[in-house]
């Protein structure tokens, strides 16, 4: 599942999201730059690190990483075999993705929707003369996230509905009934939001 | 303008992208890129919602992507991942998605499955492609025209997924809940 | 006081409501109906989500159709299904979500917030995905984000129907204890008999206007 | 016979039926319990749209876990959401959809489609759009669907949640009438009286078991 806000009380649950962003923007761009296995090193270690001092349980996070790592060998491991690449190389790509992608998950498991949303929403006022409404931005970053598992739900909804009407395995047979769902769920959300006060005219600034 | 709904439907595309997602992704042995079902979110995005609120969505989709959220298949994400091999592909699905809800607007706005399968085509395909090969060959540190050809073996199931946004477009227009291109 | 004058409704070339005329300014009032009567419309339109088609609706002296903003300001609306109304990913966020949209400062914010989740008992939820919880949880929550507004009229389409006769209790318990004057749409007879009007709507026409102990019987009778 | 042995199920790490072990013969049984018991869970188990995590469920001797196609084929399914069961855009296409899926002759499935359409008055709609219709219409649709298929027996999970007072009647009607065998997810207690037996679960331990005469109020009583 979504690897999202995971409450504690932590010094790292406290940093304000756009440090911990920046900070995982120069630790990626240190990463990269490093030579492979000095930068996988790195970025490691700084995430078990970080990954303690924010006392997320640790197994739990780890288990996180396994798909994406199962993905990573898989795709470079592969490449070693057929392209020619060498081991040494491929572990390295491998180890230094998968920190990288620790980093990102304690970004995400530490920072809460909101706050993050906050920052998109300060960083894109900065586009504001080429006509981007920040808030706007802010809130269908929000909205995506909210609706990722609303959407998870839809799909083993639909899925079910067409097994239990004799339809086991037919990809037009959900994607038909799925996206007709969307498009009316849609209609609701939009009345929600409407109803819940939101002004589609508010450019987002303070006054 | 965008309007209330315009946001929810390019959130709700951005989900759609997301979850497709959660298809497991099949690596293709020679290339550090993976086959993967996000694709189609591109076009059915662009098909459906047309130019303006499909690009939206998958721009969504991309800032989250880098702001940290496993969302790519196999839960990857992270600016690491985008400035990673496949990083081209996926910062040229807004694009992708765009120019298929751009063509759509122009030459595809019933539900005939042909046009809509050449519109998801080019906009999926071709603009994902013209972001995804260069950038593969940066970093990969391929040549060129090796990552082009390399990137062929993406074409057949890229079809296969034009011919379902296609053919799910087409009906889902025909059941008259779209709403218009330009609200 | 929320008025409508001459209100006509179509979806497409299909007549949902037809020339209500109508004043509410009792505390409590149910609307019922059977399926399709054209409820869920008029409710809809209470708050200006919908703008009739002719005729015009004014809450408190303001039109839906000019004011609509303002309108909804003054008058909160909770949704059958909790589900298309939570926004944000956690509960804390989402009760938020309204205050924020009003631009409430962020410590005025968290006060609002913590005090309506302690009413609502949704306390120790506070930091987690509203997804995960159960379908009584979720209409809570969903009430709590509209009533942390405090709007001066509520307006429920079906508030009970997912819940069982526990959580059905409580809402029903949070309804009668509300301070705001409440519109509730519902098939559940039982909840309104404590009320102080029922409207009955027939095709898009209200063909019973009274106190609930005469509205109900006359509506269980009319169904034959 | 719908049978159940030692049967488990998570949803990840979060346990919602814990060993459960039943046998089903009775015409008409009810399954009641409060909101995330697993009441869905376990009725979603009895025809192989969900298998258990651990233990076997069996329908006329079929193992739904090896089975589950034959075992979808003798047992319907009608959802509390009735959005999720509408494949196709108009009423008469939708109700045919399970029909065409087993190849039934065309002039056999207008045939049935009129037949079923018109037990449910929904005749009138037969060419409309069904995601335009209102709740209530949406789930005798659903029902229609599902028993148009004539299966040997149907699953309800809510069944009457978004119903008017006659439409839950009608439906009530239907599931009395049916000649199938019939398992029924309800918080609507009055429905049940008259089944020949009642389960009612608590976080997903069967904690009741009887004749309805008894096993409601009993579990009225422990909501106390
Ligand atoms: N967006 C729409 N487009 C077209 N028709 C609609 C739309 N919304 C509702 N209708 C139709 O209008 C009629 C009234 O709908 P409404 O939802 O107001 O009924 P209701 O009284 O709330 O019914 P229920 O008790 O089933 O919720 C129904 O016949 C429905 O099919
Ligand atoms: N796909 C899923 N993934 C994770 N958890 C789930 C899933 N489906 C259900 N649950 C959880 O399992 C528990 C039991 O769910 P279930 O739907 O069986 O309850 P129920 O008795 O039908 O409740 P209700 O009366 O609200 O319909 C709930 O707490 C629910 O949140
Ligand atoms: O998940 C990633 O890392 C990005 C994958 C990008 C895959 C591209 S999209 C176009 C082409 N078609 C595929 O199936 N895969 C590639
Ligand atoms: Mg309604
Ligand atoms: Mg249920």
């Amino acid at each position: 599942m979504l690897g999202l806000y995971l409450h504690r009380d932590s010094a790292v649950h406290r940093l304000g999201a756009g440090v911990k962003m920046g900070g995982l923007l120069a630790a990626t761009l240190v990463v990269l730059a490093l030579p492979g296995a000095l930068g996988a090193l790195a970025a490691g270690l700084l995430g078990l690190g970080l990954l303690v001092a924010a006392k997320l349980p640790v197994g739990r996070v780890l288990r996180e990483l396994r798909a994406p790592v199962v993905m990573l060998t898989l795709l470079f491991g592969c490449q070693a075999l057929l392209a020619g690449t060498g081991w040494a190389e491929t572990l390295a790509a491998v180890t230094r993705f998968a920190a990288l992608i620790l980093l990102a998950t304690l970004m995400t498991l530490t920072t809460k929707v909101a706050d993050m949303v906050d920052l998109f929403e300060r960083l894109f006022s900065a586009l504001r003369p080429l006509g981007v409404n920040p808030a706007k931005m802010a809130l269908m970053l929000a909205l995506t996230i909210r609706f990722i598992p609303l959407l998870a739900e839809q799909v083993r909804e639909v899925r079910m509905a067409q097994q239990a009407r004799g339809v086991e395995r037919n990809i037009a047979a959900l994607f038909v009934p799925l996206l007709v769902k969307i498009l009316r769920l849609a209609d609701d959300l939009t009345a929600a939001l409407d109803a819940r006060g939101y002004d589609p005219t508010d450019d987002g600034r303070h006054t | 303008m965008l309007s209330t709904r315009d946001l929810v439907l390019s959130a709700l595309f951005a989900a759609l992208v997301a979850g497709l997602g959660m298809a497991p992704p099949i690596p293709l042995g020679f290339l550090p890129v993976p086959i993967t079902a996000q694709s189609l979110g591109v076009m059915l995005a662009g098909a459906l919602l047309g130019a303006k609120r499909g690009g939206l969505a998958l721009l969504l989709f991309v800032l989250l992507v880098a702001a940290g959220l496993p969302l790519l298949a196999g839960g990857r994400g992270g600016v690491g991942v985008l400035m990673g091999p496949s990083g081209g592909f996926v910062l040229a699905f807004p694009v992708g998605a765009f120019v298929t809800g751009l063509l759509a607007e122009r030459f595809a706005t019933g539900a005939n499955p042909i046009r809509l399968f050449a519109v998801c085509a080019i906009g999926g395909i071709l603009a994902v492609y013209a972001g995804g090969i260069p950038w593969l060959s940066v970093v990969a540190g391929m040549p060129l025209e090796k990552a082009a050809l390399a990137v062929m073996a993406f074409i057949p199931g890229d079809f296969i997924k034009a011919g379902i946004a296609a053919f799910a477009a087409a009906a889902v227009r025909r059941a008259g809940v779209l709403p218009t291109a330009h609200a | 006081m929320i008025e409508l004058r001459a209100v006509t409704h179509a979806y497409g070339d299909r007549a949902v409501l037809r020339d209500l005329s109508l004043s509410i300014r009792e505390r409590r009032v149910a609307i019922l109906g059977g399926n399709g009567s054209g409820k869920s419309t008029l409710a809809r339109m209470l708050n200006g989500l919908i703008v009739p088609s002719s005729g015009v609706v004014t809450v408190d002296g303001l039109d839906t159709r000019t004011d609509g903003r303002a309108v909804r300001q003054r008058v909160g609306f909770v949704f059958q299904n909790p589900d298309v109304q939570i926004v944000y990913p956690t509960v804390e966020e989402d009760v938020g979500f309204g205050l924020k949209a009003r631009k409430v400062a962020k410590d005025e914010i968290a006060r609002r917030v913590t005090t309506v989740l302690d009413r609502y008992n949704l306390t120790r939820y506070r930091h987690q995905p509203a997804h995960q919880m159960s379908g009584g949880e979720k209409q809570l929550l969903a009430i709590a984000g509209v009533l942390v507004l405090e709007p001066a009229h509520v307006v429920f389409d079906e508030p009970t129907t997912l819940l069982d006769l526990r959580n059905r209790r409580t809402v029903i318990q949070v309804i009668r204890e509300l301070p705001q004057k409440a519109v509730v749409v519902t098939h559940d007879l039982d909840m309104v008999m404590d009320f102080d009007r029922a409207l009955v709507l027939e095709e898009g026409r209200i063909v019973i206007d009274d106190v609930p102990a005469v509205a109900v019987p006359a509506y269980v009778a009319r169904l034959g």
